[in-house]
């Protein structure tokens, strides 16, 4: 019991660490780390949602950048055509763009689950290494869709000139913006948690563990597993819409393989099946590549042997290290 | 935890290194990734201006902070917020990619800071979205092609085959060389995006026999189509022509023998005949021990218009608007003989056409012809400023 | 017609290049179960050697015949070092510690041989064209690529259908304890068979290097295309991954040479050339889609 | 309705040149202990792997209360009440005690869609969890990780697994492998209290256990039955002595 205690006194105190940090930070005057800060949780939230994948039901996908670029295009395809008085389509209704937070950022959510319903309903008929690669291809195809998209940008990518709008708050503040991160970023971590300990959630760790048990209890693990991976995918499309909010840029890099990988590096540096953990991670990993390429040019030749000691020796993450206790399905 | 949260601590302080004296100038540039050369020639053109001087630019102490974007958009952003906000650095420079750039300048320059782009300029910045702190010192992207475009017709060409990769500056690149170009297009093909094999596209052209082809394709790709090109015998019986983007120094001597004899369109080269240019190459040669780029001269140039605007204004930044209108005056000695600034901020410079030979230490250009004089680019007009 | 013959034969000539490299990677998933994002970081390995050997010493024999075991070596030491931890660890932390693999592999080709491409030049004996038919010249490199390819097809098929050590390392696949128990050194095998494919890689690269730029991050893009190649063909099988091979190859260069024609026929000319360009971009995706949509565990799965 | 709960009907099975099941007939009767007996690669488990749908025959019939099962896939024989324990344990390691067997429990309780109360608290697991934790005795281990488990009580967990959802047939291949005396006979014990309230195909090395629990035996040599019989009967059959005992037992 008392790693469980620690374990929640660890969580308590970094969240309360991240509620009170822009008071921290504009009290010392470094207002730029908000925004650096601001990106750690959406990256966090992103790595979060991978976690649900690979920590607790074992699907190991590497294309989940691809979500996070899907929802990152919604918001900003979605304001390019408000900011140029140009309705989406006019066929079978005439669907005008907008630059409501409170509109795009749920599209976003939606469009992503929508993409992680169609791609993950193929993507589960596989296993194993089939499943990881036919995920990366996937992910391929819909980079190469928006590199050739010259209507937003192609590879050039798509501007928008300033952030969504959402009542009561101004997202160009930065501080403001920085708590609809952390308030998306917890919001998600809780529903996961209440997930990942439900009967679905139960379910799913399941499958991860014994598939074949699993078969011979009666349950076809299928939907389970594809409702899974379009959760994971809706928040990470969350992730991706407050993305381009942060950047007031999207382009498809953000789709591209190896922020997929990026992506996987941070659950697992953060910890595996630990939900908070990947918010550790995404911390750790950006502020290490941040200050890695401000002393060398060639941070990645020290950063890439670091994540093979990472995957080595730190098997339960940072997580694990501070907080003990075991992870995943505990 | 406490350790963890003193580490977070320790590593965001990292961050917070900095003497305040001399002047800042903000370079994000590509340092990794296949195109990393790029920056590299970039970088090093730009430190040799300052080395010349000693540390300054127009006597005046600058310090150089630059920082890798690895091609990515969002990074480049981040690196730019992060030289304004914390270091309070108000010259920016350096992007080389054009998904870079648009992440980066129109967010910067309407702030109270400068942007000199040493390579990248898309036309959505030389037109409509033109902005007082935003200059490009290298060209508008078109202008290599457009000249390519122009020297094709005057050498009686009456088709051409295009070949450029399936994104946006591609297209841009090919509308370049066709607002110049007064020939038959064949045909106008799109290729994948970091494509290496181009068999199939050759067998293409082969097939549909035009009497010249012109091509965009950086980098890589470029390597690869030229060596496959001139492997599949075509070298000889239809010329290629392109943009200077892959007829550089550097990849050049990747391309070997295939590339020589082809001409290519650029607004500069080593044997430009101005005492500037003499003096850059041989010191840059001395400094790094090869030759230099169009990458290079533009590094090179842009750290020395700096260096005479700076010195304008007496290397004080507080009076931005003196800052620039130091900078358009264009007061300085560029590698490039001929330059001043349009009114959008981009070169009125003179383009040439050159054509690859190999020499003693490797292959390089040789200047053929100036094609165009004192050329405005095509979104001069719609720049209202 | 000859344009079609033509464009068949490039087809058939990059999915060659693909089984080179397919060949090493599905060797070592399908034996030894594990995946290897880096199997890139070796064709890279084995083309700036080679280059660089071909360019000091003048012949393109001496390139790669450093090159090969280079590679080799390479693969043999990376395997020993950091893959022999992860056999009984998840795909995912074989995934993760492959991807900081890259990362350094790439770096450092950077800092030894700078950021610009290297050169290779096809060797003279090899240069030049034939006419394969009356009005069809084809380069002899692209030919001798192909001759390579089928060479390693054969070798292959001969090792693991005819030698005692293929039978070892195709048992050693199926139970790894078994064949421990048997007395067969199966760490040392599995390092063998590691550093087999890792030179099958290498060899891929210094076959490319004439061809194609050599440059840091050459290794992605064309592993890329591997994997689609081996998902297809299924994972572990050396006739899969001649059939996936030559089947991307020819998907992509025939969409590359017909779809803008096709698409012509059926829209105005911009709109063809935008759309078909785009979907020849995807067109193997969008196979392997289908195929596995189809045959989950590829066309020829290796343990049924 | 009929008074065999399965049978099956020249059952053949190959892979690649290695025939593992060949030309198989034998039917179980309802409520009995029918044990599957045979040497060491005589194709038990590939036979019950074809009977839980785990793999399908290459030809024959697989009847379950008469219904035709033989292309039925794994989970929805599950459905039908067939339930089985696996030879190398089968258990979710990395979920407490109380986790499996409430996995098992909602598996049998319709859909899982149930995204947001914790599932030890959801009422069908508050309503059973207690009494299948009681029926292996493993109330008092309910909080342990699985993993943390001994070998007998994983084997118990198991088959408490397979009994939540008030199967009509029980499968256990090989229950006492590996398991010291002890747990045999708990094991046993076990098994002795279900008989009669459902069918237990007991696939079997333990001759003893088998003598003292089955009431039908079919023996298997390579891939055949060679026979089927009271228990009684095969203990004194030559060609079984032949075939099995003969052989080191």
């Amino acid at each position: 019991m008392t790693s469980t205690l620690r374990k929640n006194s660890i969580v308590a105190s970094g969240g309360l660490l991240l509620v009170i940090l822009p008071i921290l930070v504009s009290w010392s005057g470094h207002d730029y780390y908000i925004s650096l800060f601001s990106r750690i949780l959406i990256y966090g939230l992103a790595a979060v949602s991978l976690d649900l994948l690979l920590g607790f039901s074992g699907m190991i996908s590497l294309g989940h950048a691809a979500y996070v670029g899907i929802g990152a295009y919604v918001v900003a395809i979605f304001f390019h055509h408000a900011s140029e008085m140009e309705p989406l389509f006019t066929w079978p209704f005439v669907l005008e763009g907008s630059e409501n937070g409170l509109l795009v950022l749920p599209l976003a959510v939606l469009i992503s689950a929508l993409f992680a319903l169609v791609i993950g309903s193929l993507c589960l008929r596989t296993r194993g290494m089939h499943f990881i690669m036919i995920t990366l291809a996937f992910a391929q195809m819909l980079y190469y869709f928006f590199v050739s998209l010259e209507k937003y940008g192609g590879d050039d990518g798509l501007s928008l000139y300033s952030r969504s709008s959402i009542p009561g708050m101004d997202l160009g503040n930065d501080i403001h913006f920085y708590y609809l991160c952390l308030g998306s970023l917890l919001v998600f971590i809780f529903v996961a948690r209440r997930l990942v300990y439900s009967r679905f959630g139960l379910i799913v760790r399941g499958c991860s563990n014994n598939e074949r048990r699993i078969r011979a209890l009666g349950i076809n693990s299928y939907s389970y597993r594809l409702a899974l991976f379009v959760i994971a995918g809706a928040g990470a499309g969350l992730a991706g819409g407050l993305l381009a909010n942060q950047t007031e840029y999207v382009s498809p890099g953000l789709m591209h393989w190896t922020l997929s990988g990026e992506l996987m590096v941070m659950v697992l540096l953060g910890g595996l099946g630990t939900l908070f953990g990947p918010v550790l991670g995404a911390a750790v990993f950006l502020l290490v590549e941040e200050n890695l390429a401000m002393y060398t040019e060639h941070w990645m030749v020290y950063m890439g042997p670091f994540l093979v000691l990472v995957v080595i020796f730190a098997k339960r993450g940072l997580f694990g290290l501070v907080a003990g206790g075991e992870n995943g399905n505990e | 935890m406490k350790k963890v949260v003193f580490v977070l601590f320790f590593l965001a302080a990292c961050t917070h290194l900095a003497i305040a004296e001399p002047v800042k100038i903000g370079m994000i540039t590509t340092l990794s990734t296949k195109a990393g050369y790029l920056g590299e020639d970039t970088r090093d053109g730009f430190k040799l201006a300052i080395a010349q001087e000693g540390g300054k630019l127009g006597g005046i102490p600058v310090e150089l902070m630059v920082e890798d974007d690895g091609r990515k958009p969002d990074k480049g952003k981040q690196i730019a917020e992060r030289y304004i906000k914390k270091d309070k650095v108000r010259i920016l420079t350096g992007i080389v990619f054009s998904n870079v750039a648009m992440a980066v300048v129109p967010k910067v320059v309407r702030q109270d800071v400068v942007y000199l782009s040493t390579n990248a300029a898309p036309s959505k910045l030389a037109g409509k979205g033109c902005s007082p702190n935003y200059f490009s010192v290298s060209y508008q992207n078109d202008n290599l092609d457009e000249v390519v475009g122009q020297y094709v017709s005057e050498t009686g060409h009456k088709s051409v085959y295009l070949l450029a990769p399936n994104y946006p500056a591609g297209k841009d690149h090919l509308a370049g060389f066709k607002r110049y170009f007064t020939g038959d297009i064949v045909a106008e093909v799109y290729t994948k995006l970091g494509q290496a094999d181009y068999a199939a596209e050759i067998a293409a052209i082969r097939a549909a026999k035009p009497e010249s082809v012109f091509f965009f394709l950086p980098g890589g790709m470029g390597i690869n189509f030229l060596k496959q090109y001139s492997q599949a015998g075509l070298g000889r019986e239809i010329p290629v022509y392109g943009p200077a983007f892959s007829f550089d120094e550097r990849i050049l001597n990747a391309v070997g023998p295939a590339a020589v004899g082809v001409k290519n369109g650029s607004q500069w080269t080593h044997d430009l005949d101005n005492e500037a240019n003499r003096q850059f190459v041989k010191a840059y040669v001395e400094a790094y021990g090869r030759m230099p780029t169009l990458y290079a001269g533009q590094g090179y140039d842009t750290a020395r218009l700096i260096g005479s605007a700076l010195k304008a204004v007496s290397g004080n930044l507080d009076n931005l608007d003196a800052f620039k209108a130091a900078l358009k005056k264009a007061d300085f000695a560029s590698v490039r003989g001929n330059f001043r600034f349009g009114t959008n901020q981009h070169p009125v410079q003179d383009v040439y056409i050159r054509e690859v030979v190999k020499t003693d230490t490797g292959y390089t250009n040789k200047t053929v012809k100036k094609v165009f004089a004192d050329h405005v680019d095509a979104y001069a007009s719609q720049c209202k400023m | 017609m000859l344009l079609v013959i033509e464009q068949f034969l490039n087809g058939l000539q990059l999915g060659i290049t693909l089984f080179l490299m397919s060949a090493g990677l599905t060797l070592v998933f399908g034996i030894m179960q594990v995946i290897n994002l880096a199997h890139g970081s070796f064709y890279m390995i084995g083309a700036y050697v080679g280059a660089t050997v071909a360019a000091a010493s003048g012949s393109f024999l001496l390139g790669v015949a450093a090159a090969l075991p280079a590679a080799a070596l390479c693969g043999m030491v990376v395997e020993f070092v950091v893959l022999r931890r992860l056999y009984e660890r998840e795909h995912l932390d074989q995934v993760l510690a492959t991807f900081g693999l890259i990362m350094f592999f790439n770096e450092l080709t950077r800092i030894i041989w700078g950021r610009q491409p290297l050169f290779m030049e096809v060797p003279l004996w090899l240069g030049g064209s034939v006419e394969l038919l009356p009005g069809l010249v084809y380069p002899v490199y692209r030919l001798a690529v192909i001759g390579v390819g089928l060479a390693v097809a054969v070798s292959l098929w001969a090792l693991f259908a005819k030698t005692r050590l293929g039978m070892q390392i195709r048992a050693g696949g199926v139970n790894r304890k078994m064949v421990g128990a048997l007395g067969v050194n199966i760490k040392l095998l599995y390092t063998l068979v590691f550093g087999l494919g890792t030179l099958l890689a290498g060899l891929a690269g210094v076959m490319a290097g004439p061809i194609l730029a050599v440059e840091s991050g050459m290794g992605e893009s064309i592993l890329i295309l591997t994997f689609v190649v081996i998902v297809i063909g299924g994972i572990g099988s050396i006739r899969g991954a001649v059939a996936g091979a030559v089947l991307v190859g020819l998907v992509d260069t025939l969409g590359r040479a017909f779809l803008p024609a096709v698409f012509r026929m059926l829209f105005d000319s911009s709109t063809a050339d935008s759309v078909a360009s785009s979907l020849a971009s995807m067109a193997i995706y969008i196979l392997m889609a289908a195929v596995l949509v189809v045959k989950p565990k590829g066309l020829f799965p290796a343990h049924s | 309705m009929n008074d065999k709960i399965m049978e099956v009907k020249g059952l053949n099975k190959a892979f690649g040149a290695v025939t593992a099941t060949n030309d198989l007939s034998f039917g179980i009767d309802r409520g009995h202990v029918h044990a599957l007996i045979g040497p060491n690669g005589a194709g038990k488990t590939t036979l019950v792997n074809q009977l839980t749908g785990d793999i399908f025959p290459d030809s024959g019939k697989i009847i379950y209360n008469s219904q035709d099962i033989t292309r039925l896939k794994d989970y929805r024989r599950a459905h039908l009440g067939i339930a089985r324990s696996f030879q190398i344990t089968h258990i979710f390691e990395n979920l407490t005690v109380g986790e499996n067997m409430a996995l098992s429990i909602c598996a049998h309780s319709g859909h899982n869609f149930h995204f947001w109360r914790h599932s030890l608290r959801s009422g069908i697991v508050k309503e059973k969890l207690e009494g299948a934790l009681g029926r292996v005795d493993l109330a008092h281990r309910r909080h342990l990780k699985a993993s943390h488990l001994s070998h007998g009580e994983k084997r118990q967990l198991e088959v408490g697994m397979a009994l939540t959802g008030d199967p009509e047939l029980l499968i256990l291949d090989e229950p006492m492998a590996g398991m010291g005396p002890g747990g045999t006979i708990e094991l046993s014990k076990l098994i002795e209290k279900l008989k009669g309230t459902l069918t237990i195909l007991l696939v079997e090395h333990d001759m003893d256990v088998v003598f003292s629990l089955a009431d039908m035996v079919t023996v298997l040599v390579y891939g055949e039955a060679i026979l089927t019989a009271p228990v009684d009967q095969v203990r004194k059959n030559r060609r079984v002595q032949q075939a099995y005992l003969g052989d080191g037992w």
